[in-house]
């Protein structure tokens, strides 16, 4: 019932440091928290079928910050899904964690923020939050402390007993954010969750997400729009292309390191990255047409 | 000449009890008399009172209590003819439960109708001094459904049955005549008068009306005398008109004997002496709803029946 | 707005008045059963000035909540009023007989005087028969139709006999309860509780199925079981599609004691009542049982009403904002 | 399959144990010595039984479906027609009226505010005890038949159907009202291209609800008039002469009358669904099951 | 009924250059479209009053491009939903077009991109582009070539018969701009259109979108969280500080011209602008703290 809870439990809202984690800085070598080998997924639909993702190598190593980059449409959200366990995909092979999507999924391996903020509008923000901590089975107490840490982190701390209509559009999103933070997971899927928020909370959530990134052992999986956040947040950037969706290009940016201030969204280095996944991404387009 | 128009309203589903009338309908008397008749069944919440007073009908068949209560109700309603001389009303018991005289019915459950067959019921109970109201020392009565269901799976200690119908049921059900013991109203001296024909007093100052009536009386008795004489046939006929196809024609003939024995074979007039008995019985109703509080005048009529004679 | 509260000014006196002058005038010796033409005329000003005066008071938006909880109550309320006075005026205007139709005053005397025995009748048929039915058919059309959903394979078998089961007609089943049962009100609250089922049946089902893609995402990532996903999400996503039967039941449920009442019972009861008395053509008192059903019924579903916006507060239907 | 079975079983169980004291009753009075064997034996077999067994039921339904001519008196099926016709009328009626007071109320205040509370008290006035009335009223006006069979079935269908729309009517969330406010769309138009399609998973709960509705009043409307034709009166007449078995043939054929319509309208909402779009009910998450 | 829908009938799908329109040059000088003065609006909540709109004055002349930026949740849906009349002010006067906000409405005067899309779900993607023209009585031939001409525009091409759950997010608020253009109103409100796109997209639709705008005598009120977006689309860029939310700057971009190459963003007199913006938006932060 309550493992994930349980494994939350031994960390504290206020994050210490966690276990030095250097052994892992290596990509690819340890086990790959995320292994997919020619991952296909096609929808069939009323008028012909839709492939949304087509032979999809990729592997994620533990402590990795990976985004998803590509035109709209061309399966990251499928994608992310599928290592969620939400769509089966129609051909190749998965695993998370070393174990299969759906093990994975009932462990409570990850956290997921979806593109929409998808709250339930019979409870207020605070008990929108608290909902994945209810079913892990984390006593009030505990509940209260982290729901307020983390309504804090995301800025909303005033909007505890707002409803979800009663708040804008961008607060709502940070509300499903602080919903999947708060209970800790080791592996977080996050599909577009700043897309609706202002250069200055992003810029904010960025460096928050980051250091939450550094401090404890997370694996990330980010799909975003922005090339500079992508390349600001990230290990390595996925370009995508889309119908069929596949991988056209794979960007690694651990040589921006691990600490990144602000700033080193002016470095050459980054602006070369960020053009080479634009590069990618018109290629994409390309495909497209 | 057109035939002259008459509707009858029945006071419960098409059954044997009703055999005069279908079997004159169907054997032409009606018609013979230059009346077009038509029988509208009844069923459980057809009150034939209510029905006459909307104008749904020109006669209807009633009991008396019920007649005379609508009656003091303000629906003035008249005895124009009594073709039962005799009450089939009874009280059936099992025999198991140890009840031999009505001395017995103390402390009981028993099943009672209410559709108007209570006022016998309970003006007997008043006569042997037993409450109803479920007091101790009393009854404890049951509004009983249709059927004899509550007696057979021992819900209650006795029934009401009508000789010529639930009777036959507890029978069937698998009883012999002397696991029952029964209790008849009219050996009770609690027995009113039974289906008897009704008509609305204002117009019966029309003696058209009443002319018409009296046909229709006469070639009614001359059905109920058929009928008697042919019960297999009368129960026929009246299997015929039973749009419900529910019936066996086994349970009908034996009501159709039972029947006979309790018409009036004089003609259907009624005789003063059984009205004033029914109206003492109500008057003693002895409960707290009295069926009627005072002395019912002018609530039958031998116009109809002398019209007919001559 | 003035014109407007100037109109419900005139207009409500006019209707009250009038209708008060037009119920009196109705038993005068010379209108009662004889009524002439200017009196219609009388009866449909009557009405005419009530409508016109309810739609304006409709109209009306008052800031306090005071306000609108008058005018929710006042528009019904002279409506009803209305009805009852039209009536009264019809039925004694036209000389109707009151072993058809007895004029509400005469319902108004028998109600005051018979309070003793609707007492008990309510007591009776209310509490002892329709409420625990409604519990108990509610409550097994809710679980039925989750069982229906937790196993699809007893689902497909269970639903169409439980369809079958739960359309039975009353009149077929109450005899077969009494039998069952007995006389007394476990027999009614039996069949009660067959009455409401299978509404709660249906719309749960419904409720069930209206769960959206994405909420339901959202517990799957949880790895929620089917208990939790239940009561965290599909069962508050349901809620208007509950309360939509439980306020359908509870309409049902009065109907169901009061109609089983008739197929056998101990000789107390609205439905054993309204049987007998509608035999003794005691009219009056069949309809004072009637109205007393009415305002049990309406109170009943007043309060389920009231549940459900508490309830479920935040449903657009509800929020209408 | 299963499950009847299951459900067969029980009742066979629910025949021995119902008829039990009845059947050991009768042998006493029939002189017998009542051993558990011919006990049993005799539950099966009663004439008036609390609870008929199942073959007793189908003999019945077999004498009187195939054993009679179609269209004689005794046949079911021609009650079953009968009550049919009077049932669909009445639910036809019975539906629309509902549909239209749902939209008057949804529209209109005045109408709500003082149409509802006497709607409801309508509700609660026992069908029984004014159907008679009714069925006076109508034969006075010279209306017999199917008429006044459809009323009563009317009455008591419109209601479910009424509070099901209103709450369905009223369904669409602000965005997709305030859409159509920018549109400055017609009340009609608003009605016919949102509250509508919104309102459809509630109209057709509704109308499972309103046909079974409807078949009852019929047959609560086949009662007063006596035994005339129809399941009703093939009940009543049952129940008149204590024939339990004759009562649960008809009951049987009412209910499975009731199971087509609910059926029909349940293959009506799925085709609906399925023009408009609705999403299947997708991969069934398998631990959720 | 149908003016607006006259009106777009007179402009085919292909926009021919619009008449010339060198008269409305100049800002604020012409009948404004919008004029708001001391604009307030409160909204009530259980726990106290959230003030969303305090004081606005605002004057926007027709033909302008307005872009609205501000930290989330500091009113700009707010004020977007008050121009449409889909709030009601609690303070302050307000005309559109001359008229009040209700009455402009009433005359279909604006189009509205929601920031959710807001698609109706039982409708194709092409049905529900088709809503608007057919609320406004469009005939069938006109409305299934404009409605293949603007999913066009958005590159829906293929999607016409899908439904929206079957679109990624991405798609489906594109399908939502395609369903605000298609009618051709003269005042577009669009609340962050662009927010869930990816830049190559994202940057063809800004093309497209400032083509229209030049094209026709559109006047367009934007909100937006892209700082270079905001400038390179407007021709002022109000800045908005959060709670009371209110104009603390407004930017006037009309020194870029009219014509604008994609190319425009890397020049100095952008970048200023766009510095300006990021500082009145940082400072709208502090107010919030
Ligand atoms: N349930 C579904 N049924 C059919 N097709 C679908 C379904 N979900 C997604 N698709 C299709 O799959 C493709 C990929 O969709 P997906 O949501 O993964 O895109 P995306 O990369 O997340 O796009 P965006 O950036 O716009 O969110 C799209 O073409 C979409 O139309
Ligand atoms: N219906 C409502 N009831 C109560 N408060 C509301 C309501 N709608 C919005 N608010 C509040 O008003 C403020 C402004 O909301 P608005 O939606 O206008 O913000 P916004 O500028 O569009 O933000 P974002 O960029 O996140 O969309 C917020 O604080 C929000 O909580
Ligand atoms: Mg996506
Ligand atoms: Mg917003």
């Amino acid at each position: 019932m309550s493992r994930a809870g349980a494994l939350a439990l031994k960390q504290p809202p206020e994050f210490e440091p966690a276990a030095p984690r250097a052994a892992q800085e290596g990509p690819v070598i340890a086990a790959p928290v995320i292994a997919a080998r020619g991952l296909s997924l096609t929808y069939t639909t009323a008028d012909g079928p839709v492939h949304a993702l087509s032979n999809v190598d990729l592997a994620v190593a533990p402590g990795e910050f990976v985004s998803f980059i590509g035109p709209s449409g061309c399966g990251k959200t499928t994608l992310l899904r599928c290592v969620a366990d939400l769509e089966q995909p129609t051909g190749g092979e998965l695993t998370v964690n070393g174990v299969g999507a759906e093990a994975a999924r009932l462990r409570r391996d990850y956290g997921f923020v979806f593109q929409a903020p998808a709250l339930y509008p019979w409870r207020t923000i605070a008990r929108n939050v608290a909902l994945p901590l209810e079913i892990f089975g984390v006593p009030r107490a505990e509940r209260r402390e982290r729901v307020a840490h983390y309504l804090d982190l995301v800025q909303l701390f005033g909007f505890a007993n707002k409803f979800p209509w009663q708040l804008s559009g961008g607060m709502q999103q940070r509300a499903s954010i602080a919903r999947a933070l708060c209970f800790d997971p080791k592996l977080l899927l996050m599909d577009e969750p700043f897309g609706a928020l202002d250069e200055i909370v992003r810029d904010h959530l960025n460096a928050q997400l980051l250091e939450l990134w550094r401090k404890t052992a997370k694996t990330v999986l980010f799909v975003t729009h922005s090339i500079p956040e992508a390349v600001y947040l990230s290990t390595r950037v996925v370009v995508m292309s889309p119908r069929p969706g596949r991988i056209i290009d794979i960007v690694d940016c651990t040589a921006l390191g691990r600490e990144r201030p602000l700033e080193i969204r002016e470095s050459p280095e980054f602006l070369r990255l960020g053009q080479r996944v634009r590069e990618g991404l018109r290629a994409g387009h390309a495909y497209d047409a | 000449r057109a035939a002259e128009r008459v509707t009858l309203q029945l006071k419960w589903v098409p059954q044997a009890q009703f055999a005069g009338y279908y079997v004159a309908q169907a054997k032409g008397y009606y018609k013979e008399a230059g009346l077009d008749v038509t029988i509208k069944p009844g069923g459980p919440d057809v009150a034939p009172p209510q029905v006459i007073a909307g104008g749904g009908a020109d006669v209807v068949v009633d009991w008396m209590p019920s007649a005379l209560a609508s009656r003091e109700k303000g629906v003035p309603l008249v005895n124009i003819a009594q073709p039962f001389k005799k009450s089939g009303l009874m009280l059936t018991c099992r025999a198991d439960t140890g009840i031999k005289t009505p001395a017995d019915l103390k402390g009981r459950t028993l099943g009672v109708w209410y559709a108007g067959n209570e006022y016998p019921f309970l003006a007997w109970m008043a006569k042997l001094g037993l409450k109803t109201d479920g007091s101790p020392g009393g009854v404890t009565v049951l509004k009983q459904g249709f059927n004899v269901d509550p007696l057979i799976q021992r819900q209650a200690d006795c029934v009401s049955t009508m000789s010529y119908n639930e009777y036959w049921q507890v029978i069937d059900a698998g009883f012999k005549p002397e696991q029952l013991v029964v209790f008849r109203y009219e050996d009770q001296g609690v027995a009113a008068l039974e289906d008897g024909l009704y008509a609305l007093e204002p117009k019966l100052k029309d003696k058209a009306f009443v002319a018409r009536l009296a046909k229709f009386v006469a070639a009614s008795e001359k059905g109920w005398a058929y009928a008697a004489a042919h019960p297999d046939e009368a129960a026929e006929i009246v299997l015929e008109n039973d749009a419900s196809g529910a019936q066996t024609e086994k349970h009908q003939k034996r009501m159709m004997r039972e029947i006979a024995k309790l018409l009036d074979t004089s003609g259907g007039r009624l005789d003063p002496a059984d009205y004033d008995r029914t109206v003492a019985i109500l008057l003693a109703g002895g409960t707290d709803q009295p069926v009627i509080t005072r002395k019912p005048e002018g609530a039958w009529t031998h116009a109809v029946t002398a019209a007919e004679g001559q | 707005m003035t014109r407007r509260a100037a109109r419900i000014g005139l207009l409500t006196p006019v209707a009250l008045i009038g209708g008060a002058a037009l119920a009196v005038a109705a038993h005068r010796s010379g209108t009662a059963g004889a009524a002439g033409p200017g009196f219609w005329l009388a009866a449909f000003l009557v009405w005419l000035a009530a409508t016109l005066a309810a739609r304006d008071i409709a109209a009306l938006e008052p800031r306090t909540a005071t306000g609108r909880r008058l005018v929710r109550l006042s528009v019904p309320l002279l409506f009803g009023l209305l009805v009852l006075v039209l009536w009264e005026a019809l039925v004694v205007g036209v000389g109707v007989p009151a072993v058809l139709m007895p004029p509400p005053s005469a319902i108004a005397a028998r109600f005051a005087t018979a309070l003793p025995v609707l007492g008990a009748d309510f007591v009776q048929t209310c509490l002892k028969s329709a409420l625990p039915g409604y519990v108990i058919g509610s409550l097994s059309g809710l679980g039925v139709a989750i069982l229906a959903d937790r196993l699809p394979v007893l689902g497909r078998g269970l639903l169409p006999v439980a369809n079958v089961a739960s359309a039975l007609p009353i009149v077929g089943i109450a005899p077969i309860m009494v039998m069952w049962f007995g006389f007394d009100w476990p027999s009614k609250a039996a069949v009660v509780a067959v009455m409401t089922f299978f509404p709660m049946l249906v719309q749960a089902g419904a409720g069930l199925a209206a769960t959206g893609g994405i909420e339901r995402d959202l517990m799957r990532t949880y790895a929620a079981g089917y208990g939790r996903t239940l009561l965290s999400l599909r069962l508050p996503m349901a809620l208007p599609f509950l309360f939509t039967a439980l306020k359908v039941n509870a309409t049902l449920a009065l109907i169901g004691a009061i109609v089983a009442e008739f197929f056998g019972t101990p000789i107390v009861g609205m439905g054993f009542r309204i049987s007998i008395e509608a035999a003794r053509l005691s009219l009056d008192m069949v309809w004072a049982e009637i109205a007393l059903a009415a305002l049990a019924g309406s109170a009943f579903y007043g309060l389920i009403a009231l549940a459900e916006r508490v309830a479920t507060g935040w449903h657009p239907s509800v929020r209408t904002g | 399959m299963g499950v009847v079975l299951a459900l067969l079983a029980g009742w066979y169980l629910a025949a021995l144990f119902g008829n039990w004291n009845g059947a050991a009753d009768a042998l006493a009075r029939a002189g017998a010595i009542p051993d558990a064997e011919k006990i049993a034996a005799a539950t099966m077999a009663q004439e008036r039984p609390v609870v008929p067994a199942p073959h007793q039921v189908v003999s019945e339904l077999w004498r009187s479906i195939v054993g009679m001519p179609l269209g004689s008196k005794r046949s079911l099926l021609t009650h079953a027609w009968v009550t049919l016709s009077a049932t669909l009328m009445g639910f036809a009626i019975g539906s629309l009226l509902g549909i239209a007071l749902a939209v008057a109320i949804v529209h209109l205040r005045s109408v709500e505010a003082s149409l509802m509370p006497w709607i409801v008290a309508s509700q609660t006035v026992p069908i029984l005890a004014v159907a008679p009335i009714i069925i006076v009223a109508l034969g006075a006006a010279g209306l017999t038949g199917l008429l006044p069979k459809a009323v009563i079935a009317a009455y008591l269908c419109f209601f479910p159907v009424t509070v099901g729309m209103v709450k369905g009517l009223n369904a669409p969330d602000r965005i997709q009202r305030d859409l159509m406010r920018t549109y400055s769309a017609s009340r009609g138009q608003i009605l016919a291209r949102l509250r509508w399609p919104a309102a459809l998973p509630y109209l057709f709960a509704s109308l499972k609800i309103a046909v079974a509705a409807s078949l009852v009043g019929t047959i609560v409307a086949e009662l007063p008039t006596g035994a005339q034709a129809g399941l009703g009166a093939r009940l009543l007449a049952g129940s008149y002469y204590g024939q339990t078995i004759q009562i649960w043939a008809a009951l049987f054929a009412a209910a499975a009358l009731s199971a087509l319509l609910v059926q029909g309208i349940g293959l009506a909402e799925a085709a609906t669904a399925r023009a408009l779009g609705a999403r299947p009910a997708g991969r069934v998450p398998r631990s959720a099951r």
